[in-house]
This record gives structure tokens, C-alpha cells and sequence, in this order.
């Protein structure tokens, strides 16, 4: 098989595994019970299939800057995730250090 | 039925859609997203119209781009003008919609000339 | 009569499924919310319709700093006002949806009766897109072409921003502008705050560059530099500069002022209003590009700040 | 002698400019607005003042070449033709329109000096700051709607129009005004957003937004496509929202009556005739095969029931400024009496009608100015305007109130007003088509301002005994200002005929006319 087809075959099986990571993701979401479960379930899950999805694209792109561009979306959504991930459980958590009421009910 | 069309009548569609939700929210702050949705609905249109006009090399007509985004820009002044219009009327009258009888809180202030 | 592919079929539900979710929602501040996903998948559509240049317009501005707007006024709303409670009687609804219907059924017969071979300019940009020096069709459109929509719109961006002012009450002029002060920003967003924005004046910067000959530009660039200076405002990094502030008043009147001036020098050197010398078009629009990117980038950084407050109100507020 | 000769050198350099001509009305406010925002503090007062003799001057300029060059003078900017690039204008209606613009922005200019300067203590104010800012926007706005040829900067006019405007409204941020404001910013916005939609539909089917372009192709098309009478349906619906005619109407009393005298002259006299104005362009320039519509029929009964509508309120209200308003809703009907008079046969009707609607939407623009002014002069001395209480008002203030008064009579009609001559040319055509219904309305409207003006004087002209305590005089320049231009429109029936038939200059459409 030529280097092509090998890309090929990679980029599919890496995004279509991404995206099942994404859905994991939104399945999170839909069952677990409390907010903060849910939040650790799309943060954790989606950062990882989007870098699966990233990861698969990179050969289909054939320049460097193409390349670059990829993985600073990558790591752009991790930061944005990461931050609105800790601001959140922080909205949730009292500031007196007790423990964080499980914020359930509706999403 | 080119995806242009599709789009064209998404926007219709939008238009309509703004337009009801523009008619039946008494909020000004509603009514100010739906006169973005209706804003949003007429911009599809003219991306259709520049989906159609593709020729000579580009995705589309380039003209009706331009407008669209001259268009957008206008449209978030207008919003940001309209939003600090509705914060500043919920400050003074504690109410944000727009019945014509003037809210009762404000029949004391004497009538100020310029 | 072929089906559209079905990704189209299935932005188009989509944004229509997110539109309904807008309006028939009850509470404003979920509608808010629908409102910037509702923009972000509008702006799929865009790159679906090929127009790349308004996608980037419509998440950045269109969602990204409209929803900002709306998302901090709803929070603002008073929680007794009637508005959220009252709802138009059934009769009113129905005609409106009626109406509203009627309006749309108009317009989708309209838009399938549109002429065939679909009149275009596209051709006329093409072969007047050399003179212009840039090879981004939609740049050479808004900067040379119909300089004058874009010159008036600037305007318009400037007149915004004094008419937002003259909404603060009197005691207030002089104040700092008071949308975006909060309670002490949380330490993940002051990491962001401090994390980020180089980042984002480099995309900035390169969304202009690229401008001149892919999609991108100033009214994009402009875009991201104000989301950066908000998200400082917002993490409480910086404090937003006074209104009556000189130097900041100069910057935000700075690019419409340039546009003026090449564009009156045009009436002279090259015989007509905006009009721009042979050969030295590229550098002058690039030059009022860069200009326009940090007015505007200013005066949409100022719009979201939202009128002057008088310094004593307290600080922190919900 | 040598100051004529000056006078002329100076006016022939600056006919001799021709075409560049244009760009003084359209460029001098927003370069000066764009100035008065850098240097703020107190240099917009005189940056307002010295750009407004200025844009006289450039009005009356553009009028005199237009008049006798007997044809439109246009402008390419970017030396861009259409369909690519966007033309700049002046036919005979925007030489009139710039010309009433550019008077009654001077007169209040000049009425508005003292009353919005920063006080010596602090170095700017919002008030001050806002106003003259805001005043240049508004300037800027309407000479560009009146100049412009194509329709989407066209829109981009009336939101410069609309964002100077809206602000003005709640300048003095009650909660009344600031309720009025956004009704207005609402109303607007949603014109402009169904006029872009009508400019949308009119691109896909053309594929050009110039008018010139669009008239030519339409009449090529012969019957109008269905595309293009849905792009006219939304245009005027969203622009009828905009001139606040009878059924769209809600958003104008509390927003002119509320806003601060001069804003609120500015606001009836101009800023609602630049969408009536553009209406005019759609009917007239870009489809004229709409007049022989019933359509036509439709909007000179939405006008006739505005007549009589605003007429019947505007007797009972019981705030003088209010009854300023509610004429200025009646003032309007008359405006859309000429969509279904222009459709007469009688020889060369469009232009005959055309000259009325000018002259009348010139005339209500100097009254309506006046009467704003001068109950603003006597708000001001008194402390407040119902007008119950206006006993004994002739006597404190006997130039305000006689201002007020003849500007009352040149809005009913008298011989030599303006409104008179208007009147007089469209019951003609109204008599030479057979439709003597608009001429009936015509009399209903003025015997109704006359009613409401009647009401107004039986209560100022009376209780002469003790004149009413006056909180401040207004500065005598300010009634004499007013005064002159109530004249004005009084003495506006007086033109020569020559210089009437300037409105006619560059109307293609009044060959074609309107006949069926």
C-alpha cells in the first residue's frame, strides 16, 4: 500500500476515533447526574478526541504552517477548556472551603 | 435545488422566524435578538445571492460579501447601542419593555427644560 | 432535481432548530446563550455558502462579541421586570405567526423565482482586480470599489460609540465605563487574561496581513484584538480608560481620520474621492487597513465596555 | 462694492469646483465630526458652528449649478463607475433637499449655542459633548441619503442617520425619553433591516444597486418581476416604519416631544423626511410603473388618514410639545399625497406634483423647526408647556409666542406661505385628475391645524392681567432667529417660478411620468 492510502487509512481511523471520544462526551453529559461529574466528562473526553481528530488531519495538510496552525487550535481549545472547566466548579464551590454542593438538577 | 437555494430559503425562513419572535416578545432585550435573527436572515439571503453570482474563479460574488460584512458591523453597533439603551431604561424604570404608558415611577420628576 | 448534500440539509436544521430555540425559549438568558451556537453554526453555513470572509466576521463578531453584549445584559435584567413575565395573548401570536409565515413563504418564492443565469459583478471585480493591487476579491470590493461603504461605516462605528456615551447620567462624565466590572475575577480567568492575549494580537496581526490576499482583514483582525482587550477588562488585569482620556478618544477617531485624508488626497493625485495612484494602491490600503484595524479594534473594545459610571459606584457588583 | 465682487469671486470658485462640489456637504460634517470627537472639550461647539455656514454656502452652490446647468451633477468616487463602483448624485430634489437642510441646521445651530456650551468650571460635559458631536452626524447623515445614488450606502446614511438621532431623543436620560428612545431605535432598525432585505432581493435579480442601473433595467424587463415588486413592498414598509406615516406611527410622538428643543426641531423637520425622501426615489426614480398602481392609491389613504389622524390629537393634547408632535404626524400625510396625484394624466403631472410635495415638505420643515424653537423658548422661560396654563404667555414672551404663531399659519396655509402654494399645485392636479378626494383632505387638515392652533392662542393670548412669573428670559437673538424662520416658510410661496422649477432638473422618470 503507497504511503497515500497509509494516510488515508490513518486519518479515517483517527477521526472517526475522535469523534467517538466526542460523543462519549456528549453522552457524559446527558446521563451523569452533577454538574461537576459532567464537566470532568466533556473537558477530559472532548479535548481528547479533538486531538485525535487534529492528529489524523495533520497529513492531509501538506504544509508546515498548516501543521502549526492544526495543533494551535488544538491547544488553544485545551487552554479555553481547561479555564472555563475551573471557573465553573469554582462558581460551584462556596468560598469558605466547604464541599462543593453537587450542583445536580438541570444542566 | 443548489445548496444556494437551501440557504436562501433558510434565510427566508429566519426572516420569518425573527420577525414572529419580534412581534411577540414585549422585552426589549428579546425583541433586540430577534431584530439580530431577522438580521442574520437577511445576510443569508445575500450569501445565496453571492453563492449564485459565482464566476470567473471565486467561491462567490465578491460584492455581496462586502456587504455582508459592511452589514454585520452595522448591525453589532446597533446592538450595542440598543443594549446599553435597555440597561440604562432597566436602571431608571426597573422595566425594559415597551408599553406606551409611561412607568409609574417616573411622574414625579418635574419637567426639566434643556 | 438533486438534493443539496446532506452536511447542507443539516447546518440548514440546525440553524433553524437554534433559531426556534431563540425565540420560543422562556428565559432571556438561555435565549442568549442559544444565540452565540446559533452564530457559530451560521458561520459553518457561511464557509459552506464559499463566502470565508463573512464566516470569520459572523463567529468573531456576529456570535462572539454580539452574544458577549447580550449575555451581560441579560444578567443585568431586573429580576421583577414585566417584560420576562408578560406574554402576548394567544390571538396576537397566531396572527403574528400567520403574518410572519405569509412574509416567509413570500420571500422563499421570490428567492426560487430568482433569474437562472444569476447576474453577477463577479467578472467586473475580476478584471478590475489588478488595478487595486490586492488579491483578496473582497478587500479590493470594501477598500477600492465601495470604498465609501466602508469609509461610512467606520463612521457609523464612532457615532455608536458617542451615542453610548451620552447614555450615562451626568455625574458620570469623566467616569470609567462600568459594563464589564465585576466581582474579583477568579484566578483561572486572570491565568487566561495573562495567557492569551499575545497569542491573540498575533492572530490579529496575521488575520490583517493575510487579508490583502486570502480571506481575512482589518474588520476580522479588529475582532480579535477587542475580544483580547475585553477578556483583560474582564479578568480585571487593566482598569478601561476614562471617557474624557485624549489619547484613547485619538485612537478611536484615528483610522475613519486616515481614510479621510488618503481618500481626500485621492480628490488630488488620482482625480477622484478614495481613489488611490497608479501602483501605490497596495501600500495605501494596507496603511488604512492597519489604521482602521486599531480604531475599530478600540471602539469595539469601548462598545462592550458599555457608557461611563461615576467612580463611586461600588466596585463590585454581580 | 468691493464685498460683492468678493462674494461672487468666491461663489464662481466655488460653482467652478463642478462635480467635486459634492463632496463638501457629505465630507465637511463627518471630517468635522470626526474632529470634534479628537479635540471634545469645547471645540465641537465651534467646530458645528464654523462648518455651517460653509455647507450653506456648498448648498446653495450645488443648487445654483444644478439650475442652470439644467441637469443632475454627478460624482464617481474612487473613479469607479457603477455597477462596480458608487455615484454620488444631485438632481433637483436633493439640490432643494440640501438647501432646507442646510438652513434650518444653521438656524438651529445658532438657537441651540448658548444652551449647550460647557460652563466654565469643567473642561467638557456630556450634554455639550453629545449634542454638537451628535449634530454633525445628523448632517452628515442626510446630505449623504439626499446625495446618494446607490442603494445599500444609502442605507448606510440612514444608519449614520439613526445612530445620531436616537441619542439626541434621551439626551436629558429620563426614564420617559430613554423608554421613547429605544421604542425609536427599534422601529428604525427594523425599516433599515426590511430595506436591506428589499435591496437584497433587488441584487440577486439585477445584479446592480445603483438606481440609474436599476431603471434601466427594469424598464428593460418591462413587466416587474416578481422579485423586484417584493423588493419595493419591503423598501417602503420598512421606510413608511422610518417616516412614521399613520399605522407605524407610535414610536414619533413621545420620542419629539421628549427629546430637547433643538434636537427635537431637527428631529420632525429633517431626520423623518430623509425616508420619505428615499420612498420618493424607489417610487419615482426606480420603478415609476408603480404610481399607476393602486398601490399608489394605498399610501396617499395612509396619508389622508395620517391628515386627519394627527390632526384630531394633536387638538387634544394637553403638552404644547406633544402638539407639535402630533402635527408633525399630520404634516406628514401630505407628503404621501403625491404618490397617487403623480399618477394623473394631464400632461407633464409628475413634475407639477413633485414641485408641491418639495415645496411642502420645505415649508413644514422651517415651520416645524420654528415651532419646535419657539416652544422650546417658552418651555424654557416657564418651567414647564401644558398648555392650560399658558395664561398670559403673549405678554412675557410676545416674540416667542408671535414666532410660534406665524409659523402656525404658514403650516394651515395663509396666501403667501409656502404650504399654500403647495397645496394650491397639488389640489390642481388633484381638481385636472378627477380625484378631488385629496383636495378635500387637504382643506379637513388645514381647517384641523388651524383648530389646534386656535386652542393653543385662546389660552396664550389671554389673562394678559398678570403675566406669568418667568423662570429665565431667552436671549433675544434666539426669538428674533426663530421669528425669521417662521418667516421663512411664510415667505417661501413667494419664489419666482424659475427658481421653483429647479426640483424638476434631472427627473428622466417625469418624461416616462407616471402615465398609464
Amino acid at each position: 500500500m503507497s504511503a497515500v492510502e497509509i494516510s488515508t487509512v490513518f486519518t479515517v481511523f483517527a477521526v472517526s476515533l475522535g469523534s467517538l471520544f466526542f460523543l462519549a462526551g456528549t453522552l457524559g453529559l446527558l446521563r451523569l447526574p452533577d454538574t461537576l461529574t459532567r464537566l470532568h466528562a466533556l473537558t477530559k473526553a472532548d479535548n481528547l478526541g479533538l486531538g485525535l481528530i487534529v492528529l489524523g488531519l495533520l497529513p492531509q495538510v501538506s504544509s508546515p504552517l498548516g501543521w502549526i496552525g492544526l495543533i494551535a487550535v488544538w491547544l488553544l481549545a485545551l487552554l479555553a477548556g481547561a479555564t472555563v472547566g475551573q471557573l465553573l466548579a469554582g462558581a460551584l464551590r462556596p468560598s469558605d472551603g466547604t464541599p462543593p454542593d453537587r450542583g445536580g438538577g438541570s444542566a | 435545488m443548489s445548496d444556494a437555494t437551501l440557504f436562501g430559503l433558510c434565510g427566508a425562513a429566519l426572516v420569518g422566524l425573527g420577525l414572529y419572535g419580534l412581534i411577540c416578545h414585549p422585552g426589549a432585550l428579546r425583541k433586540l435578538l430577534a431584530f439580530n435573527l431577522v438580521g442574520s436572515g437577511v445576510f443569508l439571503l445575500f450569501g445565496a445571492v453571492a453563492r449564485r453570482g459565482a464566476a470567473s474563479g471565486f467561491g462567490g460574488d465578491p460584492v455581496p460579501q462586502a456587504l455582508v460584512i459592511t452589514g454585520l458591523v452595522v448591525a453589532f453597533a446597533a446592538t450595542a447601542l440598543a443594549v446599553a439603551l435597555v440597561v440604562r431604561l432597566a436602571q431608571a424604570a426597573g422595566r425594559t419593555d415597551l408599553d406606551p404608558e409611561p412607568p409609574a415611577r417616573s411622574e414625579a420628576t418635574p419637567e426639566r427644560p434643556s | 432535481m438533486s438534493l443539496p448534500a446532506p452536511v447542507d440539509l443539516g447546518l440548514a436544521a440546525l440553524v433553524l432548530g437554534l433559531a426556534g430555540w431563540v425565540i420560543t425559549t422562556s428565559a432571556t438568558y438561555r435565549a442568549a446563550e442559544g444565540f452565540v451556537a446559533y452564530g457559530l453554526v451560521l458561520a459553518l453555513v457561511w464557509v459552506r455558502l464559499g463566502s470565508v470572509d463573512v464566516a470569520l466576521t459572523e463567529a468573531a463578531l456576529g456570535s462572539g462579541l454580539t452574544g458577549l453584549l447580550l449575555l451581560r445584559a441579560a444578567a443585568r435584567l431586573p429580576a421583577d421586570d414585566p417584560a420576562e413575565t408578560t406574554r402576548p395573548g394567544p390571538g396576537v401570536r397566531v396572527v403574528a405567526a400567520v403574518l410572519c409565515t405569509a412574509v416567509a413563504g413570500a420571500l422563499a418564492a421570490v428567492v426560487l423565482l430568482l433569474p437562472e443565469p444569476a447576474p453577477s459583478l463577479a467578472p467586473a471585480v475580476a478584471a478590475n482586480l489588478s488595478a487595486t493591487g490586492v488579491g483578496n476579491p473582497v478587500t479590493g470590493v470594501l477598500l477600492a470599489f465601495r470604498a465609501v461603504d466602508t469609509l461610512g461605516e467606520s463612521i457609523v462605528l464612532v457615532l455608536a460609540l458617542v451615542g453610548l456615551w451620552s447614555l450615562a447620567p451626568d455625574d458620570a462624565w469623566g467616569g470609567r465605563p462600568g459594563f464589564l466590572r465585576g466581582p474579583a475575577a477568579a484566578s483561572p480567568l486572570r491565568f487566561l487574561a495573562q495567557v492569551l492575549p499575545p497569542f491573540g494580537i498575533l492572530v490579529g496581526i496575521h488575520l490583517l496581513w493575510i487579508g490583502a490576499d486570502h480571506p481575512g482583514g482589518k474588520f476580522q483582525g479588529a475582532t480579535v484584538l477587542a475580544a483580547m482587550w475585553v477578556l483583560v477588562l474582564v479578568a480585571g488585569l487593566r482598569q478601561p480608560p476614562r471617557v474624557t482620556s485624549r489619547p484613547m478618544r485619538g485612537l478611536a477617531v484615528f483610522g475613519s481620520l486616515v481614510f479621510v485624508g488618503i481618500g481626500t488626497a485621492g480628490a488630488w493625485l488620482a482625480g477622484a474621492f478614495l481613489a488611490y495612484p497608479e501602483g501605490l494602491a497596495k501600500p495605501l490600503i494596507l496603511s488604512i487597513e492597519t489604521a482602521l484595524m486599531l480604531s475599530v479594534a478600540v471602539i469595539l473594545g469601548l462598545l462592550l465596555a458599555g457608557p461611563p459610571e461615576p467612580d463611586d459606584a461600588a466596585g463590585v457588583r454581580s | 462694492m468691493v464685498s460683492v465682487q468678493w462674494l461672487g469671486g468666491l461663489f464662481a470658485g466655488v460653482t467652478g469646483l463642478g462635480s467635486t462640489l459634492l463632496l463638501v456637504p457629505v465630507m465637511l460634517p463627518l471630517a468635522g465630526l470626526l474632529l470634534a470627537i479628537a479635540f471634545g472639550g469645547r471645540h465641537p461647539r465651534r467646530i458645528v458652528l464654523a462648518l455651517l455656514p460653509l455647507g450653506l454656502v456648498a448648498a446653495v452652490g450645488i443648487a445654483a449649478v444644478v439650475l442652470e446647468a439644467d441637469a443632475p451633477l454627478r460624482y464617481d468616487l474612487g473613479g469607479w463607475a457603477p455597477p462596480l463602483g458608487v455615484t454620488l448624485q444631485a438632481d433637483g430634489l436633493s439640490a432643494v433637499l440640501l438647501l432646507v437642510t442646510s438652513v434650518v441646521m444653521l438656524a438651529v445651530g445658532l438657537y441651540a449655542w448658548p444652551g449647550f456650551g460647557v460652563p466654565p468650571g469643567s473642561s467638557e460635559t456630556r450634554t455639550s459633548f453629545a449634542f454638537w458631536t451628535l449634530l454633525l452626524g445628523v448632517w452628515g447623515g442626510l446630505n449623504l441619503v439626499f446625495l446618494g445614488q446607490d442603494l445599500f450606502t444609502l442605507y448606510v446614511a440612514l444608519e449614520l442617520l439613526t445612530f445620531s438621532a436616537v441619542p439626541l431623543v434621551c439626551l436629558d436620560g429620563r426614564a420617559d425619553t430613554l423608554q421613547a428612545a429605544l421604542r425609536y431605535l427599534l422601529f428604525a432598525l427594523l425599516g433599515s433591516i426590511l430595506y436591506v432585505l428589499g435591496t437584497a432581493l433587488l441584487y440577486g435579480q439585477f445584479g446592480t444597486l445603483d438606481i440609474g442601473l436599476l431603471r434601466d433595467r427594469l424598464a428593460a424587463a418591462g413587466a416587474l418581476p416578481p422579485a423586484a415588486i417584493a423588493a419595493a413592498a419591503l423598501m417602503t414598509v420598512g421606510l413608511l416604519a422610518k417616516t412614521a406615516l399613520f399605522p407605524l406611527h407610535l414610536w414619533l410622538p413621545p420620542a419629539h416631544a421628549g427629546a430637547p428643543p433643538a434636537a427635537s426641531a431637527i428631529l420632525s423637520a429633517l431626520v423623518v423626511k430623509a425616508s420619505f425622501v428615499l420612498i420618493v426615489r424607489i417610487w419615482f426614480d426606480l420603478m415609476p410603473a408603480l404610481l399607476t398602481r393602486s398601490a399608489a392609491e394605498v399610501l396617499g389613504v395612509l396619508g389622508a388618514v395620517a391628515i386627519v389622524y394627527g390632526g384630531a390629537l394633536a387638538l387634544g393634547q394637553a403638552r404644547l410639545k406633544l402638539l407639535v408632535a402630533y402635527s408633525t404626524l399630520a404634516q406628514l400625510g401630505y407628503l404621501f399625497l403625491i404618490f397617487p396625484l403623480a399618477t394623473s394624466p394631464a400632461g407633464n403631472a409628475t413634475g407639477e406634483v413633485l414641485t408641491g410635495g418639495m415645496l411642502q415638505l420645505a415649508a413644514h420643515a422651517c415651520a416645524k423647526a420654528a415651532m419646535f424653537l419657539a416652544a422650546g423658548l417658552i418651555a424654557t422661560s416657564l418651567g414647564h408647556d401644558r398648555i392650560g396654563e399658558l395664561a398670559g404667555v403673549g405678554r412675557a414672551l410676545p416674540l416667542s409666542v408671535l414666532a410660534f404663531g406665524i409659523a402656525g399659519l404658514a403650516l394651515v396655509g395663509i396666501e403667501p406661505s409656502g404650504a399654500y402654494l403647495a397645496k394650491t399645485l397639488l389640489d390642481g392636479a388633484a381638481q385636472a385628475s378627477g380625484q378631488w378626494g385629496w383636495g378635500l383632505v387637504m382643506q379637513i387638515g388645514g381647517l384641523l391645524t388651524a383648530a389646534y392652533l386656535i386652542r393653543v392662542f385662546f389660552h396664550a393670548l389671554s389673562g394678559f392681567a398678570r403675566p406669568p412669573a418667568l423662570r429665565a428670559r431667552p436671549a433675544r437673538y434666539q426669538e428674533l432667529l426663530v421669528l425669521g424662520l417662521a418667516l421663512c416658510s411664510l415667505a417661501l410661496g413667494l419664489l419666482p417660478p424659475a427658481y421653483l422649477a429647479v426640483v424638476t432638473v434631472g427627473r428622466v422618470a417625469a418624461a416616462g411620468g407616471g402615465l398609464p
